[in-house]
């Protein structure tokens, strides 16, 4: 299992969680999982979410390994000047 | 839009009178193109004045100088003797706008736009400037004072153009000085303009005229002001009854250039200063 | 229409505008000399800079019209054929540019400037291109540009 | 791709050649948004909202469609329909609809033979308003009874019971910050307010367009993002991205204001209605009035400090307006607030709020520069309370990597404590302050961005090399792309010629955003000229009939990889080139990918400022920007982006705002009024280029094009509230506030 950071309007979506396990083994797995448990927030992460792994901000790709010692944490979906 | 480009005053008094829409003088443009471009005001008939003769000069008359209505900032920056003599208002020509605007921005056009906030004009003022009118009814003359009336409006009447100005005689320790507060270093529009005139003896101020500009719906002249420092020395006393009363004369707006208080605020330090620069200019 | 011909760049030309156009409009879609920029179209931005009868002016405050008989220098003008004027020279090498569109202007303005005063301070560089605006480089490198063109002017002079 | 920890010493990487396009922007040459022009090409003009609110009622474009000369007229009937979140959004500010939301928002445009024709018929078209009440403060704008700019626009996890303007809602943070409070010695809370700035481009937005009814199109513009330009205007006019062609221009600065769409999907309409191009440029006053400003902003933020210097905790709201439309970057601002500090007790709240102002548009390290002026200016306040140095308190609490940042993330390899070691030892920092002279430092933080990024990079016979990408060039990027495949190819910088592709020759690329270009499209054009070798390596192998993984590339040949592999002369680049069409056809080498690494950059800033106490007129005296490059490729333009990043924040934190009236309508929509620094504000800006490098790229290279507008707003409050003695808490500090400040003090 991965632990998943949320951010609040997400955790809103969540019941108020801030930190969720979900099973997963990429990026894209774990914004699936996320949707499938909890419906009301995929038109958020549809909407476009960033996603930090150990520190690194991944910005849209849904490839980037995970595992249960990463730390994962949903982002605003970043974008720039 | 009708172009015309007349080869004396007179020519150029009967086009404009003619017009019964909106006509307007082009000398330099900086205000009249800015105006057509913006759709602020959009002439039916535009006379450039620059093809008369004698509009491009100046000339010495009875110890002061005539500047042509065409004479741009950047020419008269350039006439030693001028800038000797009048250097306030050499200067307060030189700060509109940019070099760019000086090759084309005149005295003339600079009180004829009637802009409250206009560089030039307070400088003209303090210096007992006048003009000279060409109209239907033949030429006059008139103080510069009397030439704006209201924001944009002038006491011109229709047909009537302003074809020189006339900087009267320096006289003997005479020093005169212009200072404007803008918010950057270039580029802006005062927010208030101040300027000072003096002629000197025995280290005390003689004669004075103090105005200022951006401050009134037209530039002022400040006899209150001027009282206030003549017969002194510029002590610190005599000092802050100038400040005091240049603010005291201010009747401004606050808008996006300034506030009704920092305006009224700052007109008696520029006033001080102006004042100041004025006395090392007579006295030196 | 108006009929107007004067000389760009030493070459006669001529071409007829709405009596409403700009110097700046006939440069640019009469003549297709789109060197000069319009950045603001009131006289506050100098990508427009060129000079007429010998003075810097904003293009954009300039009427069509009034060209006639005049001549007009621009951005094209600088370089001698295939030989770069030293600022055009230097501006490449310090830099000065970022996006570019501020260039031309500045580099008719500071042409201007050297040719009546050789020998500029820093602060007389700094009030001379007061009204060419640069957003991209903070104005250091231009100045060094235009100081560095000018001390290699008047050693060549 | 990681950092490449073999490629430590570089030929070109470091060097200052001359950029590419140099020569056609001395000479006048090059091509921006408004210098193209077409065979029967009409001029546009597009008619706008004179209300901050109206409801359109009539539109009547009948009298200006009888004038001569115009070819077409087009509302918002004539963009497609049905479209949601984003897309109707962009459409809705392209071109309104029921409602003009502010004050000159496009309502019609028309096309005519000429420039002037088509402003003449612009004014002819007789618009009938609704005028509505409007707001466009964005704490106003959050109570009860403000003006509704428009319901269901809620994102969802916003709070409920809140105004519905309100319409985006972030939180982060960690720790118990009432715990950590309650352990400080000195607790300080302030309120800040910031305007909305300009990205203020030299270069209006401009472009020119052709569109028939077979839904292909073309389009010249200058943009940030020529990709996303088609992918708008496919959905805004209903046909398909790939149908539309777009070239990017040269571009005339964009900060993030030229990533946003307004005026192609109108010339595209005008076009294919006309059957004609069509040339569409805005005025300066337009790009005021409808092209993006930043979020204004009012925040709040309470940081608790022990005497020692500790923070011992830190907490922040933020509300941002975003204009008309939801998408202020609260979210960036409060993530940015205490990200160079490593705190035990954090949490950080941003509203998004809409207003009756222009749709907010990206401005160099969105919402960061904001949140920086509100948190530094209150750790200011604190130092100066306790009688602490403003470096060493930032040193003492500064990020580094494997702390955690504010926003729950664990830092990787990060700079920040180098900036500080390096700001502290620069001259400047223990330099005299001179009369009515302060000074300030800031730090500051952008995440840096990377995002879908394609080139490819193609062989000549003749051994040079063409290097097409595709994120346009806003600050001499072509130099970059051009240095790291010379670099990385053993050949000279002049062999390698980079251009910007066009939309229809090379995969889907980001806009040039986030600061991603150097890092993204640089480290794409490594990995295409390392494709090209591993092709330029077959050919060799081939040749002298060895297995391809016994040769090498060094020194701009292929060579075999040891005397195991056999004894061969090297082969050139040119060598190989010169036969390539007889040994297997063209070498290209490409890369398409989405890089993930852009290594975040941090930067410390000193400023002096003197203030005129008689009129509150403040100038810079002195500057120095210190930042983390990563690697810096073209150092030259890399000092480029600091200066001017410096600049910007000059101008906002002293002269530049959106003035509104009480009507709602802007009063300065022009470079006269809204005041950005001209050549003679400004001092020369020294800079410190520091090179932590970022594990994220093959070099190190870390993006630098935002960060150096963070620390400004911050450094500058800091400088002339120390020179003044009062502690300014609104930008910008022009001199009526610095003079009432004075006044409110009695000084």
């Amino acid at each position: 299992m991965v632990t998943v950071q949320l951010f609040s309007s997400l955790s809103a979506l969540a019941d108020g969680q801030r930190e969720i396990k979900v099973e997963a083994k990429t990026v894209g797995d774990v914004l699936v999982a996320l949707a499938r448990a909890y419906p009301g927030m995929a038109e958020k992460l549809d909407g476009g979410v960033s996603v930090a792994v150990d520190g690194r901000v991944i910005a849209s790709g849904l490839t980037e390994p995970v595992n249960e010692l990463s730390e994962v944490v949903i982002l605003e979906r970043l974008k720039g000047g | 839009m009708q172009f015309h480009t007349p080869d004396t005053f007179e020519e150029a008094s009967r086009l404009l009178a003619a017009e019964t829409g909106t006509a307007r003088v082009l000398a330099g443009g900086t205000d009249v193109l800015v105006q057509l471009r913006s759709d602020i005001v959009v002439p039916d008939t535009l006379v450039d004045i620059k093809r008369i003769e004698g509009v491009k000069e100046i000339v010495g008359e009875n110890g002061g100088w005539r500047i042509g209505a065409a004479v741009s900032g950047a020419e008269l920056s350039e006439h030693r003797q001028v800038k000797a003599e009048w250097p306030g208002i050499v200067e307060a020509l030189d700060l509109v706008g940019s070099t760019q605007i000086q090759g084309r921005c005149t005295l003339t056009g600079n009180l004829c736009n009637a802009s409250p906030a206009a560089d030039s004009v307070p400088a003209m003022i303090a210096a007992g400037a006048t003009v000279s009118i060409t109209g239907p009814n033949g030429t006059r003359e008139a103080k510069v004072e009397d030439i704006p009336v209201s924001p944009g409006k002038t006491s011109l009447s229709p047909g009537e153009i302003v074809s020189s100005v006339f900087l009267p005689a320096r006289g003997a320790n005479g020093g005169d000085a212009y200072l404007r507060f803008i918010p950057r270093t270039e580029m802006d529009i005062a927010v208030v303009g101040a300027s000072v005139s003096m002629n000197v003896e025995g280290g005390k101020v003689a004669s004075a005229r103090v105005a200022l500009g951006a401050v009134a719906p037209t530039a002022l002249l400040v006899e209150d002001a001027a009282a206030a420092i003549i017969g002194t020395s510029l002590d610190d006393d005599a000092m802050a009854k100038l400040a005091a009363a240049a603010s005291a004369a201010c009747n401004p707006i606050s808008d996006k250039r300034g506030t009704i208080e920092f305006r009224t605020r700052v007109a008696g330090v520029l006033a001080r200063r102006a004042a100041k620069i004025a006395y090392e200019r007579a006295t030196s | 229409m108006i009929h107007v011909t004067t000389s760009v760049n030493g070459d006669e030309m001529e071409f007829v505008c709405d009596p409403r156009e700009t110097l700046l409009d006939a440069l640019r879609d009469r003549l297709q000399l789109t060197g000069a920029k319009e950045g603001c179209g009131t006289g506050d931005c100098g990508a427009c800079s060129v000079t007429k009868d010998g003075r810097l002016v904003c293009a954009c405050l300039v009427l069509a019209a009034e060209a006639e008989g005049s001549e007009i220098g621009t951005v094209e003008g600088i370089a001698e054929g295939e030989d770069l004027h030293v600022l055009q020279q230097k501006f490449l090498e310090h830099a000065a540019l970022q996006c570019g569109i501020c260039t031309p202007g500045i580099l008719v303005a500071t042409k201007a400037l050297l040719e009546k005063n050789p020998n500029p301070t820093e602060t007389e560089v700094r009030y001379w291109l007061a009204g060419n605006l640069c957003r991209c480089t903070g104005y250091d490198k231009i100045i060094r540009a235009v100081m560095d063109a000018a001390a290699e002017m008047r050693e060549a002079a | 791709m990681a950092f490449d920890e073999k490629k430590s010493t570089f030929d070109v990487i470091g060097s200052r050649p001359l950029r590419p396009d140099g020569l056609d922007k001395v000479t006048g040459r090059a091509k921006f948004g408004a210098d193209a022009y077409a065979p029967g090409m009409l001029h546009a003009a597009v008619v706008r909202s004179p209300h901050a609110h109206a409801r359109i009622v009539k539109i009547d474009t009948s009298k200006a469609e009888a004038m001569k000369g115009v070819k077409a007229v087009v509302t918002r009937a004539d963009f497609a329909t049905g479209l949601k979140g984003e897309n109707w959004n962009i459409l809705e500010n392209v071109m309104a609809g029921e409602k003009a939301l502010y004050d000159g928002h496009a309502v019609a445009a028309v096309a005519a033979t000429s420039a002037l024709a088509a402003k003449d018929a612009m004014k002819a078209i007789e618009v009938t308003y609704e005028v509505l009440p409007h707001v466009t403060d964005v704490d106003e704008a959050m109570k009860e009874g403000a003006p509704v700019i428009r319901e269901g626009a809620v994102s969802p996890g916003t709070p409920e019971g809140m105004h519905p303007n309100v319409v985006g809602y972030h939180e982060s943070g960690h720790g118990d910050v009432d715990k950590g409070f309650a352990e400080a010695d000195l607790v300080i809370e302030d309120t800040f307010k910031t305007e909305a700035t300009h990205q203020g481009y030299i270069e209006p937005h401009a472009c020119l367009a052709q569109m028939g009814n077979d839904g292909k199109g073309e389009v010249w513009c200058c943009t940030q993002g020529h990709f996303n330009v088609a992918k708008v205007c496919a959905h805004l006019l209903g046909t398909d991205a790939s149908q539309i062609r777009v070239t990017a221009s040269e571009i005339g600065g964009g900060f993030g204001g030229k990533t946003a769409v307004f005026i192609e999907p109108v010339a595209l309409a005008l076009s294919k209605k006309s059957n004609r191009p069509v040339k569409l440029v805005m005025s300066r006053s337009e790009v005021f009035r409808a092209t993006g400003p930043t979020s204004s902003t009012s925040m709040d933020v309470k940081i608790g400090m022990k005497k020692d210097g500790t923070i011992t905790a830190a907490s922040g709201v933020f509300r941002l307006q975003g204009g008309a439309f939801p998408g202020s970057p609260a979210e960036f601002t409060a993530m940015c607030s205490f990200a160079p500090y490593n705190l035990e007790n954090v949490k950080q709240i941003g509203w998004d709020v809409m207003t009756n102002r222009p749709k907010q548009a990206a401005y160099r390290a969105p919402g960061s520069p904001m949140a920086a002026f509100a948190v530094e200016s209150v750790i200011d306040t604190l130092c100066n309370e306790l009688g602490l140095d403003p470096l060493e308190v930032r040193l003492k609490n500064c990020s580094k990597t494997g702390t955690r940042a504010n926003f729950g993330i664990t830092w990787d390899q990060i700079g920040l404590e180098e900036t500080l070691l390096q700001a502290q030892a620069h001259p400047h920092y223990s330099a005299p302050l001179g009369p009515n002279q302060g000074r300030g430092i800031s730090c500051g933080f952008w995440f840096n961005h990377g995002g879908e990024t394609a080139v490819s990079l193609a062989l000549s016979e003749d051994g040079t090399v063409s290097v097409s990408v595709g994120t346009p060039d806003i600050g001499g990027s072509r130099a970059s792309m051009g240095m790291m495949a010379a670099e990385e190819l053993g050949i000279p910088y002049e062999k390698v010629r980079t251009t910007i592709a066009d939309t229809a020759t090379l995969g889907y690329n980001e806009i040039s955003h986030g600061s991603r270009v150097t890092y993204a499209s640089g480290l794409a054009t490594i990995e295409a000229a390392r494709d090209t070798i591993r092709k330029l390596c077959k050919r060799a192998a081939a040749k002298w009939g060895i297995d391809e993984d016994a040769v090498i590339w060094e020194d701009g040949c292929a060579k075999p990889s040891g005397p195991n592999a056999g004894e061969f002369e090297p082969m050139t680049l040119q060598q190989i080139a010169r036969k390539m069409g007889a040994t297997g056809g063209p070498i290209v080498g490409h890369y398409e990918a989405t890089p993930e690494g852009a290594g975040v950059s941090f930067a410390t800033h000193i400023v002096d400022a003197e203030v005129d106490q008689e009129t509150g007129s403040t100038s810079i005296t002195r500057y120095t920007v210190v930042q983390d490059a990563g690697k810096a490729i073209h150092p030259s333009y890399v000092e480029g982006q600091f200066q001017g990043g410096a600049a910007q924040g000059i101008g906002w934190a002293l002269n530049e705002e959106y003035i509104y009236g009480e009507d709602g309508r802007l009063q300065n929509a022009g470079f006269l009024d809204y005041r950005i620094p001209v050549a003679s504000d400004l001092p020369m800006i020294d800079c410190v280029i520091v090179e932590v490098p970022n594990p994220g790229h093959p070099y190190g290279v870390r993006g630098v094009g935002e960060t150096s507008i963070c620390p400004p707003l911050a450094a500058i409050a800091n400088a002339v509230s120390n020179a003044v003695g009062i502690r300014m808490k609104q930008l910008p500090m022009s001199p009526p506030r610095i003079l009432a400040a004075l006044d409110a003090e009695g000084k």
